[in-house]
């Protein structure tokens, strides 16, 4: 078991590229899901002032069509500036029913676009909270050891064992107010930063324990010793030696934890307690659309495209996570003898 | 290793399959339906959800009960209608001699006044105490008592030594004359302060004055105990209830009261059989009964409880309850003692819990269940669409007695660090013109419910002309908040709205409507239902939804909530008019004139004050099976499955 | 062995004290009153009543007493549900939800090990991204599109199996099916990871050497070593699946614990959410060390090293 | 002590190998040798492109006989091992060309094991070759016991099971010298020590009376006293069951003492083979004699150990021409003195011996570097009856003097 001591980035990041890219799922995962991003932010001017824009007297939960069901005249403010809308708001008009409407005569393209990137954010934002919480007590408790250590451990799976609804809840009722009162008495917004911290607040724990371990094996390798031995200090190793080696799997890991924390929102959707209207995120959508199955009109529109995109982003994330896994594990390269 | 675990795996598979062999010899009952989440208690003292007053009314059967097509109150238990003296104040029930417990025993005079008097008790904590204390001659005055004397108890058998006091049970204990009364016996100066002055004694004070004392603690609560046990029927014989003999009832209301053969149907009002004395906590064996509480092990509602030698559930109803299996399923058998009980077509009903609307849906169209009495599904529009079209005759729409409508906080001064802008009755006016009903429910929702612009339903309640209320202008709107001294709309700040995930549809129309009509800047907030609750009563919020459901024919039950100081005024509306239209219309001698001033009262509500925005009055939908007869759509929702036949 | 169960049966305690003690804490953190029913606000003499009905005008004495009687597996009646004790609502809704779990659980075993062994032997192969896709699906869709699909299928479309009600076989596949999916993506994803690391390994060399068929060299070999973390997340995954998912129970209408437990945190019902948490993390711990006990009866190397 | 293994004891077997003598098969029937390999070339696919890591090597070891095939570490020594039982996973392993012939039963032709069926190919597996690896440590299967490991080959090569079988591997495991046997038979890997782990690889190989028994460097990761007796162990083994053993080695000093024959393999090619007694005393090639001069020398008090300059170059780049001559004295000398001293160097720097700077060079650098007409790389010529060289400059080799006896006095 050798291993170089110092890594080289650059060649480590090339070679890690050109592995990932031979795995062509994870690639068409990524081209899509970058595809998908681009569109989203590239319409977020405009689906940001059409999301909640309502039409219930002509196009409440009308069909997709190519054609837009409601006027022109009532996305854009005709007086002022905007008077003649441009080209590429004339174009990303003829998108408005592309998607369908939904019960509020609201474009499904303007409220799934916007809410591909609210639960990007969810899923990113929590899963920076887990990455930053769960690498720190991973690594401090594997580093300290002993009965820091087993105490730290003894504390995460007790949080395992607490009522995650409870959590929510309680955070929300804790840290709604102090944020609405932030954000200008605007609770949707405290509302997000409240769902990535529960999301997030739940992810750290496998991380941390995903860090442990691989700082205690690190620990146990011979360049270590060695780096010891040439007498650096603990903070030295801890830099130079530690943090290179698991910042791969760290940062792998980190990445699934985005799809996790976009189930886990979708999951509070359900229950009602997810992100709050009308800001859209694909869970709420996908949960909305799901309790439109019935057994006489298919509103298939209000099921199909929510759900569909939310399933390929978590597929997508999920490739790419594993793709990205299997490109920083050079074991995972190497040949099986079967 | 690989194949041991497969064969692990199917040998697991296999065996729990076999042992799961519940319910396979199971039949079908007669008659199936689904109670959506199921009961939540079948003690009729303590119940207030639908689901559960339905089950309770099959089972139980009160003095008066409900008319299955009308719901106007009929004959029950007694004979109908019953003696009513000249000033309406007291009526004469006649038992029927074949009004029959389940158990075979009759159902007499006591078996009613022992079920009322468990919904007087503390120790049975009932929502429903205002339809005695509200109407019984002496109800009020009973129920105060005893509750004192509870509260005394309680805080002295806390009490161990008097070190222990604390400043809560210390203020809690200067509000008790008990205690005034008590303390003078070992305190020569009393406990400072005199209740009768409504001058309640400094907490720290009293707390200085309890240690001090050299009282020993157990004494004091063991005496005042005896007292008070002693003292419970000759004062509970002070409340207007009086068996005049083994089938004749007697029942004195401080006043007269119009509806109040309705509310004998109510389950607040239903009978108890004499076999509960059985599961009855016995004084001074339990920390409960310590602190003077009657309880009864609240198992009793359960057919095969037996402890103590109890027989099971008995109920003087149509049916009589042989399973129930929580949130699974309660099956209901008919009541041979029943006077009809061979009359009856459907022997046994199931009642199925599916917490998912959605999914019942699928079982009724799948042909597992017969009646849903509830529809209410994020696409039930369509449903509404397939009944008004007549392409479904099996799905009926009913006109509820109930409103869905907004509140403002009236109460508080400030709110969100924010002067409270909603007491200004020209700024609650203009939201409520800002808001187009029609467009909620006509566009919206779809589903057929009434607009609202009064507060009681209009048309629904005999003899009660509803006022017009507002009616539907943005350009009115916006001249009233100008007056109020918003000519910017954007100087109120964010107005937030406070509502529960279940509507979240009609209020983002709402606050859409807001925002275009108005041009403020409107903040969602949404909670689940409990912190909903807790928000509401502490006066949390600006602008909160809110439902209300007639608990009796009358509109009073609706106008009440607003009253000053009642219980359920969220909003904190405080208008001595209206308070006053409502007092004397309870004084009315005359049916009419009372409507009359009920009618006036309302109009200050929904055409001045707007303490509250009627939004629509819910349209229920309900799918009963063509194949089932005698199930009638009512407006309270009530079904007597004793007149249901299934034709097949 | 006895030593060892012991010991973790003892932190087990530990682990489980400190569960209740923070989910008491945030019961009584989280306003909202149990007590209020549907319209009516509770009046304070009612809400009085009823707090010292159920003991819990003082939280503390509240904490003890329930510990107490929890240890005498006597939890007290629930504030909800009037009528009944939480002793029999954890009876009724337990055993479904553990037939539902473990039904989940072994399908979950059956699913993803073959996925996860094909996929890894296969690497590379149209089989490989097909198991890959298969897994990440598994983990992609939300249960509740899954439930409501299969429901719409099989239930109203076909009319092949059951909707709504409890009680007969008809009633298990659909729940455990939606149930074990994402369980068996994760376990094929584990059992990928395990295989490919495992059959890089010299004793397969040396197996495939000795002339044993590549059949046994998977299935006996290579299999033993990759099962081990399957394993050891059957434990924590068992204790999931058997308390209940609300999600599939909500769908499905199985009267299942799952439920119970989050209509009881939203209901602030504090005996039933303390009874059901308390059952969630004693089956946690037991699963967890009924795991561990097994791992040393199937990884030597780990009984020599706990002794 | 080298004397005694190579005396005339051993049978004489013609080993006479021209690459371009065609044989007919009545030969093969009677006098082939157990195991025939010729020309194997095996390839990898690697994300850069195909690289050849064993090019062309032949090789034979006949029955009773030990074999040893000797080089650096990264040689091809283990690749050309593992291509007989192909143990290699393909892909990304490509066995190119060759054959790899043995002779299975007697007296029937000897069959093909790269061409042969998987079922035929499971039986010679364990039952005909055995194999034994370099590391104890993870090449037993940690989580079966020791006996299950031995009764598994038992049973699927012999046809006894249970008790028989059990009692078998406890057999097998007194012989390669386990105490306790009855013991040991229920043990976990991770409860033995390296030597007695191997011993148990040993006991395994052995549980099938194999005709061939390949140990791929038995000995490297253990303890160099357990090395000598793991040596000893196959020492007597070999000769007690009349097998073949083909023993990959880096240790000339392990050749020395043990084998019959030996090939030298260099850069996936043989650079010289022939018999121990020959190559060891006189060895030909400058890589044969680099690795003689680095064997430790007990009597020699001389400080410094002798190296060969560089290292193994890897597959992806080998030189052109002789793959050894960028490290060869021989070609830094001969060019040293052919030319006028400076201007080339002895490092392995490629552009001063890419193909444009080479023309300006001497001629016999120019193939060394380059190779003649007929092939880039030397090819094995014969020196006599028991002895090959490949190397351009063979006649301008000087010999090495009495190294052989050095040799073996050293293991």
């Amino acid at each position: 078991m050798t291993r170089k001591c110092s890594a080289e980035p650059s060649h480590a990041v090339h070679s890690n590229w050109r592995r990932f890219r031979r795995n062509r799922m994870a690639l068409l995962s990524l081209a899509g899901f970058v595809f998908f991003m681009l569109g989203a932010i590239f319409s977020l001017p405009t689906s940001a002032r059409w999301y909640n824009v309502q039409a219930t007297d002509i196009a409440v939960r009308s069909q997709p069509s190519l054609d837009p069901v409601v006027p022109l005249e009532r996305f854009f403010d005709t007086s002022g500036a905007n008077a003649i809308p441009s080209r590429l708001d004339q174009i990303l008009y003829r998108m408005t029913s592309l998607f369908g409407h939904d019960d509020l005569g609201r474009s499904l393209t303007y409220r799934v676009l916007p809410g591909f990137l609210v639960s990007l954010c969810i899923g990113l934002g929590a899963a920076l909270m887990a990455t930053i919480v769960g690498t720190l007590w991973g690594s401090i408790a594997a580093l300290a050891g002993g009965r820091i250590d087993a105490v730290m451990m003894r504390i995460v799976d007790v949080l395992f064992g607490l009522p995650y609804i409870l959590m929510v809840i309680l955070l929300k009722v804790g840290l709604t107010e102090p944020l609405t009162a932030i954000f200008g008495g605007q609770t949707k917004y405290a509302d997000l930063i409240v769902l990535f911290v529960a999301i997030g607040g739940v992810s750290w724990l496998t991380l941390s324990r995903v860090v442990r371990g691989q700082v205690l094996s690190l620990r146990e390798q011979p360049f270590i010793e060695a780096a010891r031995a040439t007498g650096a200090g603990h903070w030295h190793i801890l830099r130079k030696h530690v943090f290179p080696n698991v910042v791969g799997p760290i940062a792998v890991y980190a990445t699934l934890v985005i799809p996790q924390a976009i189930m886990q929102e979708s999951f509070l959707s359900f229950l009602g307690i997810g992100v709050q209207q009308p800001i859209p995120s694909l869970g709420r959508l996908a949960a909305d659309g799901v309790e439109a199955v019935n057994a006489f009109v298919g509103y298939w529109w209000l099921i199909v495209f929510p759900c569909t995109i939310l399933v390929f982003t978590l597929l997508a994330l999920n490739f790419i996570g594993d793709g990205l896994r299997d490109a920083v594990d050079p074991k995972s390269n190497a040949p099986t003898l079967v | 290793m690989a194949r041991n675990v497969a064969i692990t795996c199917f040998l697991l598979l296999g065996a729990t399959v076999a042992l799961f062999r519940l319910g396979t010899g199971e039949t079908r009952a007669d008659f199936t339906y689904v109670n959506p989440s199921g009961i939540h208690t079948l003690d009729p003292a303590r119940m207030s959800w639908t689901q559960d007053l339905r089950v309770a009314l099959n089972l139980w059967e009160g003095l008066t009960s409900s008319d299955p097509k009308t719901t106007e109150p009929m004959a029950g238990a007694a004979l109908f209608p019953p003696d009513i003296s000249n000033d309406g104040r007291t009526y004469t029930f006649s038992i029927r001699e074949d009004s029959i417990w389940s158990n075979s025993d009759p159902v007499t005079a006591v078996d009613f006044i022992r079920g009322w008097r468990r919904g007087m008790e503390p120790g049975t904590a009932t929502d429903y105490q205002f339809m005695f204390t509200d109407h019984i001659v002496g109800a009020q005055e009973y129920v105060q008592w005893r509750h004192n004397g509870v509260t005394l108890l309680t805080i002295l058998s806390h009490l161990k030594n008097g070190e222990d006091i604390d400043e809560k049970q210390a203020t809690d204990l200067g509000k008790l004359p008990e205690f005034h009364r008590l303390a003078k016996l070992w305190m020569p100066e009393g406990a400072a302060g005199s209740i009768e002055n409504n001058d309640v004694p400094n907490p720290a004070e009293l707390i200085q004055k309890i240690r001090k004392a050299k009282v020993d603690w157990e004494q004091v609560h063991q005496s005042f105990f005896q007292r008070h046990v002693e003292q419970l029927d000759a004062r509970f014989s002070e409340v207007g209830f009086e068996a005049i003999d083994h089938n004749t009832l007697r029942v004195t209301l401080t006043q007269p009261c119009p509806y109040f053969l309705d509310l004998t149907a109510f389950p607040t009002w239903l009978p108890c059989h004499k076999s509960i004395e059985r599961l009855r906590e016995q004084y001074a064996k339990s920390p409960l009964t310590e602190q003077g509480l009657v309880v009864f092990d609240p198992q009793w509602t359960k057919p095969g409880y037996h402890r103590n030698d109890y027989p099971g559930l008995i109920t003087n109803g149509a049916y009589s309850l042989i399973e129930w299996k929580f949130k699974q399923r309660a099956r209901l058998r008919v009541n041979p003692y029943y006077r009809a009980a061979s009359e009856i077509p459907c022997k046994t009903i199931d009642m199925l819990v599916i917490d998912n609307i959605s999914a019942s849906i699928m079982a009724y169209e799948a042909g597992y269940v017969d009646f849903l009495p509830s529809l209410a599904v994020p696409y039930d529009h369509e449903i509404a669409r397939l009944a008004a079209t007549g392409l479904r005759n099996d799905f009926k729409s009913c006109h509820t007695l109930a409103t869905y409508f907004l509140q403002f906080n009236c109460a508080s001064e400030r709110i969100l660090g924010k002067p409270n802008p909603f007491l200004d009755r020209r700024v609650r006016k203009a939201f409520a013109m800002a808001v187009n009903k029609q467009a909620i429910v006509e566009n919206v929702l779809q589903r057929g419910d009434r607009i609202a612009h009064s507060f009681v339903p209009a048309g629904l309640i005999k003899g009660y002309e509803s006022p017009a209320g507002l009616r539907f202008d943005p350009i009115r709107a916006r001249t009233l908040l100008a007056e109020a001294g918003y000519a910017d709309a954007r100087d109120l700040g964010v107005v937030e709205m406070l509502y529960v995930p279940s509507d979240d549809k009609i209020i983002q129309a709402i606050a859409h409507m807001w925002e275009k009509n108005l041009g403020v800047q409107v903040n969602l907030r949404c909670e689940e239902s409990k912190s909903f609750a807790e928000d509401k009563a502490n006066h949390r919020f600006m602008i909160a939804r809110a439902n209300w459901y007639a608990d009796y024919y009358d509109p009073t039950t609706f106008l009440d909530c607003l009253v000053t100081g009642n219980g359920n005024n969220d909003a904190g509306y405080h208008n001595l008019t209206y308070d006053l239209r409502v007092a004397e219309a309870a004084l009315a001698k005359e049916q009419v004139e009372r409507m009359a001033l009920l009618s006036q009262a309302e109009s200050i509500l929904v055409e001045e004050d707007l303490p509250i925005i009627p939004i629509l009055h819910y349209a229920e939908l309900i799918a009963i099976k063509p194949y089932i007869d005698g199930l009638q759509p009512n407006p309270r929702l009530r079904f007597s499955f004793q007149y249901v036949s299934v034709q097949k | 062995m006895i030593r060892f169960a012991t010991g973790r049966l003892l932190g087990g305690a530990i682990t489980i004290f400190s569960v209740y003690t923070l989910t008491f804490l945030m019961v009584i953190a989280i306003p909202g009153n149990p007590f209020q029913q549907s319209q009516h606000s509770l009046p304070a003499e009612v809400e009085q009543a009823l707090r010292a009905r159920y003991n819990m005008d003082n939280n503390w004495l509240y904490f003890w007493d329930f510990l107490g009687d929890a240890v005498t597996l006597d939890f007290g009646p629930s504030f909800t549900y009037n009528d009944w004790t939480c002793n029999q609502i954890i009876a009724d809704a337990l055993p479904v939800s553990m037939l539902i779990g473990f039904l989940a659980i072994i399908l979950a075993v059956l699913i993803g090990v073959p996925i996860g062994v094909y996929g890894a032997v296969k690497r590379g192969s149209w089989v490989d991204s097909a198991s890959l896709g298969v897994i990440l699906l598994g983990i992609s869709i939300p249960p509740f599109v899954t439930g409501s699909i299969l429901l719409l299928l099989f239930g109203v479309t076909m009319k092949v199996l059951p909707i709504g009600g409890w009680g007969t076989v008809a009633h298990l596949p659909l729940p455990a099916l939606t149930l074990s999916l994402p369980f068996a993506a994760y376990i094929a994803r584990l059992m990928r990871v395990g295989m490919l690391d495992d059959l890089q390994n010299d004793f397969i060399r040396t197996a495939i050497a000795k002339g044993v068929s590549s059949h046994l060299v998977i299935w006996k070999h290579a299999f033993k070593v990759a099962f081990l973390p399957v394993l050891s997340f059957l434990g924590p995954a068992c204790a999931q699946a058997m308390t209940g998912s609300f999600v599939v129970e909500k769908v499905f209408g199985v009267p299942g614990l799952g439920q119970h437990f989050v209509n009881a945190a939203l209901n602030r019902d504090a005996g039933l959410v303390l009874s059901t948490v308390l059952a969630f993390s004693t089956l946690l711990v037991l699963f967890n060390i009924a795991i561990d006990l097994l791992y040393t009866k199937l990884d030597p190397r780990i009984s020599g090293a706990a002794g | 002590m080298a004397a005694q293994f190579m005396d005339s004891s051993k049978p004489q077997i013609a080993n006479e190998h021209d690459l371009t003598e065609d044989m007919d098969v009545s030969y093969r029937v009677e006098q082939a040798p157990l195991l025939d390999i010729c020309g194997l070339t095996v390839s990898i696919e690697t994300q850069d492109g195909v690289i050849t890591p064993v090019e062309d090597v032949a090789l034979r070891v006949a029955r009773k006989q030990t074999v040893a095939l000797v080089g650096e570490s990264g040689c091809g020594k283990s690749i050309t091992a593992q291509s007989i039982l192909r143990l290699l996973p393909q892909p990304p392993f490509r066995m190119e060309k060759g054959e790899i012939f043995f002779a299975r039963l007697k007296d029937t032709p000897a069959i093909d094991l790269l061409k042969t069926n998987e079922r035929t190919l499971r039986e010679v597996r364990g039952g005909q070759i055995a194999m034994v690896f370099q590391d104890p440590m993870t090449s037993l299967n940690p989580v079966f016991r020791i006996g299950e490991q031995i009764v598994e080959t038992i049973e699927l090569h012999q046809g006894v099971s249970g008790q028989i079988a059990r009692a078998q591997a406890i057999e097998l495991l007194r012989r390669v010298g386990i105490a306790k046997p009855e013991q040991r038979v229920d043990a976990y890997p991770h409860e033995l020590s390296g030597g007695m782990r191997q011993r148990a690889m040993i006991a395994m190989a052995l549980s099938c009376h194999p005709k061939l028994l390949i140990a791929d460097e038995p000995t490297t990761a253990l303890d160099v006293t357990i090395q000598r007796q793991i040596l000893d162990l196959l020492r007597s083994i070999q000769i007690e069951s009349n097998m073949s053993l083909l023993l990959i080695t880096h240790n000339l000093g392990v050749v020395a003492e043990i084998a019959d024959y030996v090939y030298v393999m260099y850069a996936g090619r043989i650079v010289e083979h022939g018999d121990t007694t020959q190559v060891l005393a006189n060895p030909m090639h400058p890589y044969t004699q680099g690795l003689l001069r680095c064997v430790p020398k007990i009597n020699e008090k001389s400080g410094r150990l002798d190296t060969i300059p560089g290292t193994v170059p890897s597959p992806s780049s080998f030189p052109t021409g002789c793959r050894f001559h960028p490290r060869c004295e021989l070609t830094a000398r001969l060019a040293a003195s052919t030319a006028s001293g400076d201007g080339i160097s002895r490092d392995s720097d490629r552009d001063s011996r890419s193909p444009s700077n080479l023309e300006a060079q001497p001629a016999c650098l120019r193939r060394c570097a380059l190779g003649d007409e007929t092939s880039t790389a030397p090819p094995l010529r014969k020196l006599n009856t028991d002895h090959y060289v490949a190397c351009w400059e063979s006649e301008n080799v000087t010999p090495l003097g009495n190294s052989a006896s050095n040799a073996g006095t050293a293991g």
